[in-house]
C-alpha cells in the first residue's frame, strides 16, 4: 500500500476531495498546515511594526491507496489541486506496510 | 475646576433662582412664572436626556453591527470587518456634522430637498439652546447615530470582497447625503410627511434606506468567488458564532434607544408612558421574530438554524420600527414576526438571483423595513396606505438612484472590488495589517 | 409625524399647561394644585425613568447570562448555548405577556394564589395609566426582564445534553407559572410579604428559583457522559474564558439596574438617595465576591481560578440582592465575601453528589441566594429570621416540586436528553444547523 | 415588602408633601417654599441619576479594558489577562472606599496633602445626604469607577510577563494612595486646583496618571523575552482582533459617561445642554482619532493598521478628556485626530527604547493624555498653559516617584517578573488555572 | 522501527493514551484532523442554505516503536479506540530508519 | 528522498526554520501538534476540579530532502531545536519514494 501526502491550497479542497471520489477513493483524512516555500509570505502590520509571515496556510492531505491505484491518484491530485501559480504545493509517495480498520480489525488493502 | 466646587456653585444657581419669587415679596405672578419656568426647565432636561440616553444607546448598536458581522464573515475577514464598521462609525460622524444634518433639517416644510443657503457644518452655541424643548446637541447627537446605523446596514452585504477606501467613499455618500435627504422628506417635514407618510423610528428611513443601498451594492459588486457555483448555492459560515449572537444582543438592547427615545420627549406623563409602552412592543416584536424563526426553520429544515433565529429578533426589531406605539401587544407580536417570516423567505430568494449578502441585511432591514412601514396603516388608525406605499416607493427609488450612481462611479474609477487573488486570501492579509486570529505558535 | 413637530407639539402642551393657572386670573389655589400636579408628573416621570433604565440593563444581563454559558460549555455546543438563551428570552416575554404577569400581581393581598377571574394577557391602554405612581408598561418590562433572568440560571445547569425543545417548554413553564407564583407570594403581596418576608430584588425570588429549578433539572437528566468517571471528576473546560469573562461583566453591570431600579421610585430625594446606596453595596458586595475567590483558590489550590473568581463575583451579587439598601459597607463586603464562599465550597459538594451544573449556576443563584436571603435578618432590622427561613423554604418546596413534576412529564413523554451519539457529537451538529467555529478551511 | 406596596407607599409620600402648601390653607410663602424645595429635590435627583448613568457607563469600561487587553495579548496569556481585569476593579473598589476617597477629598482646599484626622472608610448615612446636591453615595460610585480605570490602563502595558499578586499590591497602591493624591490637588480643591489647573474629565490625573505607573512599571519590569532580539523589533501579535475591537466599542460607549458626568450636575438647562455638547465633542474627537489613524497607516505602511485605528479612537477620546466642553467641534475634531496622531508616532519612540507596552497604553493614555491637558489652554479661555503644564509636571513627577518606590520595593522583595519559563510556558499555566481556550479534542 | 499512525474518533483519546501507557509507551505525539470516509458527515444549516460537511472531526495519533512492540501496540490501540460503530478509524504502519532525542542526541530505539 | 519529522518545542520554530535556511532547505510544511512524553504536563484547575494536562503544545515540522543533505539537516535541528531541557523533542527519519510538484508535475529531488 502507498500513503501519499499532499500539500495543497486550502480552497483547493473540495475541489480535490470530488476529484478522488470520482477516481475511488472513499477514505482520507486531512490537516491544517503551514508551508514554507518559494511562494513568498505576507507582510503584515501590527500597532505599527511590519513583519513577515513566512507560513502559509495549507492543506495536509493523507491517503494510503492500493498500489495500483498509485498513477491515477497522482494525476488526479495534479490536476484538481493545480491553479498554475506559485504555491500549488507538493506531493510525496511513501510505503505502507500495514493498514487496520479498527472497527472490523480487517487488515491490508481490504482495510482501506 | 474642581469636581466639588462645580457642584457647590450649580447648587447655589438653583438656591439663587428659587429666591428671586421671595425677593420680590412673594408676588404670585412671579410664583407663577417660577413654577412655569421650572416646569419648562424639567421637561427640556427630560428630553434632552431621553436624546442623550438614547444616543448612547444607538451608538452602542455600530458595535453590535461590528460583532454581527465579525462573526459572520469567514476568519480571513474579520479584521477587515471590525475596521469597516469602527471606521463607518467615524466617516458618518463627521459627515453628518459636515453636512448631512443641514441636509436632513435646513428644509422647509412639504419640500423636497434642503435649502441651499442653510448647508454646512452644525455649530453649537455656548449659551443654551432652547428654541427645541431640548438640547440641539443631545438632538443632533441622537439624530447621527441614526445616520451611522444606516451605514451599518451596508458594511455587511458588501463583506469579503469590497475595497476599503471605495466602501469607506461610499459610506460618506451615504451618511453625508442620501441618507440626509430622505430623512428630509419625513424627519425634516419635507414633501413626504406633508403628505402623512409616517415612520417613527425609522423602519423606512434607516433600515431600507440602509438596505436599498446595500443591494444595490450587492448587484454592481457581484457574488463572492465560489458562492454560487455549478447551480448550486455554497453557503459560506462564518466564523464566530458566539460573536453574532453577542452582536444580536447588543443590538436588541440598543434597539429600546432607537425606538424609545425617537418619541423624543419625556417631560410628560403622556410622553414616558409611550415610551414605556415603545419598550414593551419593541421588546415583543423581537421575541416573536425569534420564536417565528426557531418553529419556521424546525418545521422546514428539521433542524434550528441560529443565524436564521438572530435575523429573526433584528426583522422582528425592524417591522416594529416603523410604529412602535399605536399597536396593541397582540398586534406587535404579529408584525414581529411576520417581519421575521418575511426575512427568512427572502434568504433563499436573493440567493435564486445571486445577490449574495454576507450578514442578511437585505432580508432583515430592507424587506421588514419595508413591511413593517407598510403595515403601520393597519395599526395606526391616522395613517393611510397610500401615504406608506408613496414612501416605500419614493425612498426606493431615490436610494436606489443615488446608490447606483455611487456605486458605479466608484466602480468605473477607482474600482471597487479586491482581486480575485485578494479575496481567497482574505482582505485581512491585502488590506489589513492582522489577521483576525494571527497566532500559530505561541 | 416629522421629529421635529413633535418636540414642538410636546413644547407647546407643555405651556399650556403652565398657562392654567395664569388664565384663571392667577388664583392660589389654582397655582397649588399646578405645584402638586407637576411635582406628581415629575415623581411619575421618574419611577418610569428607573424601571425603564434598569429594564434595559437587566434585559443585557441576557447577553451577560449568553456569553457566560457560551464560554464555558464546549465548542460543540456553544451554537446551540447561544439559540437557547435567545429562545429562552423570547420566551419569557411571550409567556410573562400572556399569563404570568397576571399570575404575579392579580393576587389578594396574603393570599397564596391570584384571582383566576383576573388571568389572563396583559393589556396596556393607551391613555396614561398613573394609578400606580409610574407607567404599567415600565412596570411590566422591568418585571419581564428580571423573570427571563431566572429561566438564564437554568439553561447553564443543563448545558451539553438537554433537548432544545423540552427545555424551551419547560422555560415556558417556569416563565408563565413558577416563577410568577412565587413572586407573587412576595412582590404580588401574597402571603409571604403578609408574613414579613422581605426579598428586595430577587435573591430568593429570582435567584434560587431559578437555581431550584436548574438542580431538580439536572438531578433529572443525569449528568454529562463521562463528567463522573471511574469515581473520579473528569472536568470539560468551556471552549472560551474570555467570553465567560465578558458574560461577568456584562451581569455585573446588569445588576445595576436588577438592585437599583427594585427600589422602584426615584422621584424623591430619599429614593434616589437609596438607589445610589444600593449602587455602593451590590459593586462592593461583588468587588469582596472576587477577592474571596482569588484568596480562596491560590490558598487552597496554590493557582488563581479564573472561573472561579467570576462565580465569586456572581455569587456575591446574588447574595446581596435580597437586601442591597439597609447594609452598611462593611456588611455588604461580609455578605458578597460569604456569599462568595459559599458557591466555592459548594462546587465540589455537587460533584460529590454527581449533580453535574456545566457554569456553576446552583452554587451561584440557589446557595448564596439562599444565604442572601437569611442573612437579610441581620443586617436589616425590620426583618426576622423566622420569615426569612419561612420564604426559603417555601420557594423551595413549591419549586421543587412544580419543577419536578414539569421535568418528569417531559422526561416520560417527549424525553428529554439527547441521544448518547448526540451528546458526543455535539448539540450544534445534532439539533442546531451549525457549528459555533464552523470553518475548518479558509 | 412588596414591590407594589412601596410604590403606593412612595406616592402617598408625594401627596402628602403637596398636601402641606394646601393644609396651611394656601399660604403663599408656604406654597414658595414647596416651589423652591421641589426645584431642589428635581436637581438633586437630575445631579445623582447623572452620577449613577454615568457610573455605570465607566464601570462598564472595566469590560471594554478587559476584552482589549485579552485581545491583544496571546492566548497563553489571555485567561490571566481576564483575572487581572476583574481582579483590579475589585481591589480599586475596596481600596477607594477603605482609604482612598478620604485621601482624594478631605483635603483642605489648596493643600497638598488630605488632612490625616480626616482618613478612613467612606461611610454612607442612611439618611439622604443632601449637602453637596447630589447623594454622596452616587459621588462615591461615579469616582470608584475612575479609580478603577487608571489602574486598568496599567494591566495592559505588563501584560504578560509581570507576576499577578505583585500586580495586585501595586493595583492597591494606585488606587488607594497614588490616584487619590493626584486627585486630591485637583477635583478635591488641592494646590493644583487653586493655581488654575483644569483637567475636566481627568486626562492627566486619571489617564496620565495610570500611564506613568504603567511606564515606570514596563521599565522596571523590562520588556517580553524575545520582543526585542538581535536588534530588531518582534511583534507579538494578540490573540483575537474582534475581542479588541469589542473592548474599544466599550470604551467608547463608558467615554458619554466618563466626559458626560463629569460634568457633575444635570438640573438645570445649562448643565444638561453642556452634557449634550460634551456627547458630541466626545464623540467627533474619537471619530477625528480613527480618520486620523487609517489615513496615517495607509499613507505610511500602505496597509491599514486596525490595532491603529483601535489606539487612534482611544487617543481621540483622552485628548478630548481633559476639556470636552469649550472646544467647537472643529477644535474637538483637531484634538482628536492630533492625539491619534500623536499616539501613532510614540509606538514606534516605545519600540526604540526597547519600552515594551504590550496593548499601547502608554502612547493612547499618557502621550494624548498630556497632549489634552496641555491643549486645554487653546480652547478654554480661562486655562493658562502655564497652569496646565505645572499640573502635567506635578502629577508626572509625583506619579513616576511613587511609582517606582513601589515597583522597586515589590521588585526587590517578592519579585515581579515571572520566571522565564513560566513566560515561555503562558501566565495562563503558571499562575492561573485553566487557558482560554482549553480544548484540544471534543 | 516502527510508526503507527492512528487515525481515531476524538472523545476516544484518554482512552487509547491510557492503554497504550499499559502497554509501556511512554511518547506519542497527535494531531487534530478531519476524516472523510465511509461514515456519513452532518447536515449542516446556515443562514437558510443546508449543506453536507463530509469530513468529521478525528485526531491522528503518531508514535514510533521498537518493532518487538507492534503486535502489542496494534492491539491495545484496536481494543481501546473501537466503538463498533462506523467511523472508529485505521491504523497505518510504516517503516522509520532513524530516531533521534533532540535534547541528548540518542539515537535509534533509545530515543524513543 | 528522506523525509524528516521533527517534534519540537512551538517556540523554539523561528529558530528552527533560519537554521535550516541557512543550510539551504527551501521547503517545509508545519502542523501543530500535542505531546505526550517525559516531560510532564500542567496541573489545571477548573471550577474548583484539578486535572492534568499530559499533552503539551508541539510543533510537527515535516521536510522531504535529497539523501545527501540528511546528515546536515539532522544536525541543524537538533542545534536549533535543543534548550537542553525536557521536552525538546524527537526527530524521525524516513524514506519517501516519490515526489511531485504540482504546479510543474515535475518529479524527484527537483521537486522539492
Ligand atoms: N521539501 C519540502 N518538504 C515538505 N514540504 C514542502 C517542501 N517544499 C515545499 N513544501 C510545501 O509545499 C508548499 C508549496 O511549496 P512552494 O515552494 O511555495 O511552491 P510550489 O509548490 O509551487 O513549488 C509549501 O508551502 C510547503 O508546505
Ligand atoms: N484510505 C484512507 N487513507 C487515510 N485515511 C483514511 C482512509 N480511509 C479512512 N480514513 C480515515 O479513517 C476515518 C474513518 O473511516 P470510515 O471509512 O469513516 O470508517 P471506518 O473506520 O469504520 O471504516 C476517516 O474519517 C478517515 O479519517
Ligand atoms: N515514541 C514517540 N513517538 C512519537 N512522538 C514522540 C515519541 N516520544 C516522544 N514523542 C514526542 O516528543 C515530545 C518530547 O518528548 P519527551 O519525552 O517529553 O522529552 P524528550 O524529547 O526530552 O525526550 C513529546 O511531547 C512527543 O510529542
Amino acid at each position: 500500500m502507498k500513503k501519499i501526502e499532499a500539500i495543497i491550497k486550502p480552497f483547493k479542497l473540495d475541489e480535490v476531495k470530488e476529484a478522488l471520489q470520482e477516481i475511488g477513493i472513499t477514505g482520507m483524512t486531512v490537516v491544517e498546515a503551514k508551508g514554507f516555500g518559494r511562494q513568498k509570505g505576507h507582510t503584515e502590520l501590527y500597532r505599527g511594526a511590519e513583519y513577515v509571515v513566512d507560513f502559509l496556510p495549507k492543506i495536509k492531505l493523507e491517503l494510503v491507496i492500493a498500489d495500483e491505484l498509485l498513477e491515477a491518484t497522482l494525476e488526479s491530485i495534479q490536476k484538481s489541486a493545480g491553479t498554475g501559480k506559485i504555491g500549488d504545493g507538493k506531493i510525496f509517495v511513501s510505503t505502507i506496510e500495514q493498514a487496520i480498520r479498527i472497527r472490523t480489525g480487517e487488515t491490508g488493502e481490504s482495510a482501506l | 475646576m474642581s469636581k466639588f466646587k462645580k457642584i457647590i456653585g450649580g447648587l447655589s444657581l438653583a438656591l439663587f433662582m428659587a429666591g428671586t419669587a421671595h425677593a420680590e415679596t412673594l408676588d404670585l405672578e412671579a410664583l407663577n412664572a417660577l413654577v412655569n419656568s421650572n416646569a419648562e426647565q424639567d421637561s427640556y432636561i427630560f428630553g434632552t436626556l431621553l436624546f442623550l440616553i438614547g444616543g448612547f444607546l444607538v451608538m452602542w448598536m455600530a458595535a453590535g453591527f461590528a460583532m454581527l458581522e465579525a462573526g459572520l464573515v469567514r476568519s480571513k475577514n474579520v479584521s477587515m470587518q471590525c475596521l469597516k464598521n469602527i471606521s463607518l462609525y467615524a466617516v458618518a460622524g463627521i459627515m453628518f456634522w459636515l453636512i448631512g444634518y443641514s441636509i436632513a433639517y435646513e428644509i422647509t416644510e412639504g419640500a423636497k430637498f434642503a435649502n441651499f443657503a442653510s448647508l454646512g457644518p452644525r455649530v453649537f452655541g455656548d449659551a443654551a439652546d432652547n428654541s427645541g424643548g431640548y438640547s440641539a446637541a443631545s438632538d443632533w447627537f441622537f439624530q447621527m447615530v441614526f445616520c451611522a446605523t444606516t451605514a451599518s446596514i451596508v458594511s455587511g452585504t458588501l463583506a469579503e470582497r469590497i475595497k476599503f477606501w471605495p466602501f469607506l467613499i461610499f459610506t460618506a455618500l451615504l451618511t453625508g447625503f442620501i441618507y440626509p435627504v430622505v430623512t428630509s422628506w419625513e424627519w425634516g417635514t419635507g414633501w413626504l410627511d406633508a403628505l402623512g407618510f409616517s415612520d417613527f423610528a425609522g423602519s423606512s428611513l434607516v433600515h431600507s434606506t440602509g438596505g436599498w443601498a446595500a443591494l444595490v451594492g450587492a448587484i454592481i459588486l457581484g457574488a463572492r468567488k465560489g458562492k454560487y457555483e455549478n447551480g448550486r448555492v455554497n453557503p459560506m459560515p462564518g466564523s464566530s458564532m458566539p460573536l453574532a449572537t453577542l452582536g444580536v444582543f447588543i443590538l436588541w438592547l440598543g434597539w429600546f434607544g432607537f425606538n424609545g427615545a425617537s418619541q423624543l420627549a419625556m417631560g410628560t406623563i403622556k410622553d414616558v408612558t409611550e415610551v414605556s409602552k415603545i419598550f414593551v412592543n419593541t421588546n415583543l416584536a423581537a421575541c416573536a421574530g425569534v420564536v417565528v424563526a426557531i418553529f419556521y426553520t424546525q418545521i422546514r429544515y428539521k433542524k434550528i438554524d441560529l443565524t436564521m433565529a438572530l435575523n429573526g429578533a433584528l426583522a422582528g426589531l425592524v417591522a416594529i420600527t416603523a410604529e412602535p406605539l399605536t399597536p396593541t401587544v397582540v398586534q406587535s407580536l404579529l408584525v414581529g414576526g411576520a417581519g421575521s417570516l418575511l426575512a427568512m423567505l427572502t434568504v433563499p430568494l436573493l440567493d435564486k438571483f445571486k445577490i449574495d449578502d454576507v450578514v442578511g441585511a437585505i432580508p432583515v432591514h430592507l424587506v421588514a423595513g419595508i413591511f413593517g412601514t407598510l403595515v403601520v396603516a393597519y395599526t395606526n388608525a391616522d395613517v393611510t396606505f397610500k401615504a406608506q406605499l408613496t414612501g416605500v416607493v419614493a425612498i426606493g427609488v431615490f436610494t436606489v438612484v443615488a446608490s447606483a450612481i455611487g456605486w458605479l462611479l466608484l466602480k468605473f474609477t477607482v474600482g471597487i472590488r479586491v482581486s480575485a487573488e485578494d479575496e481567497e486570501m482574505g482582505l485581512d492579509h491585502a488590506e489589513v495589517g492582522v489577521a483576525a486570529y494571527p497566532e500559530f505558535t505561541t
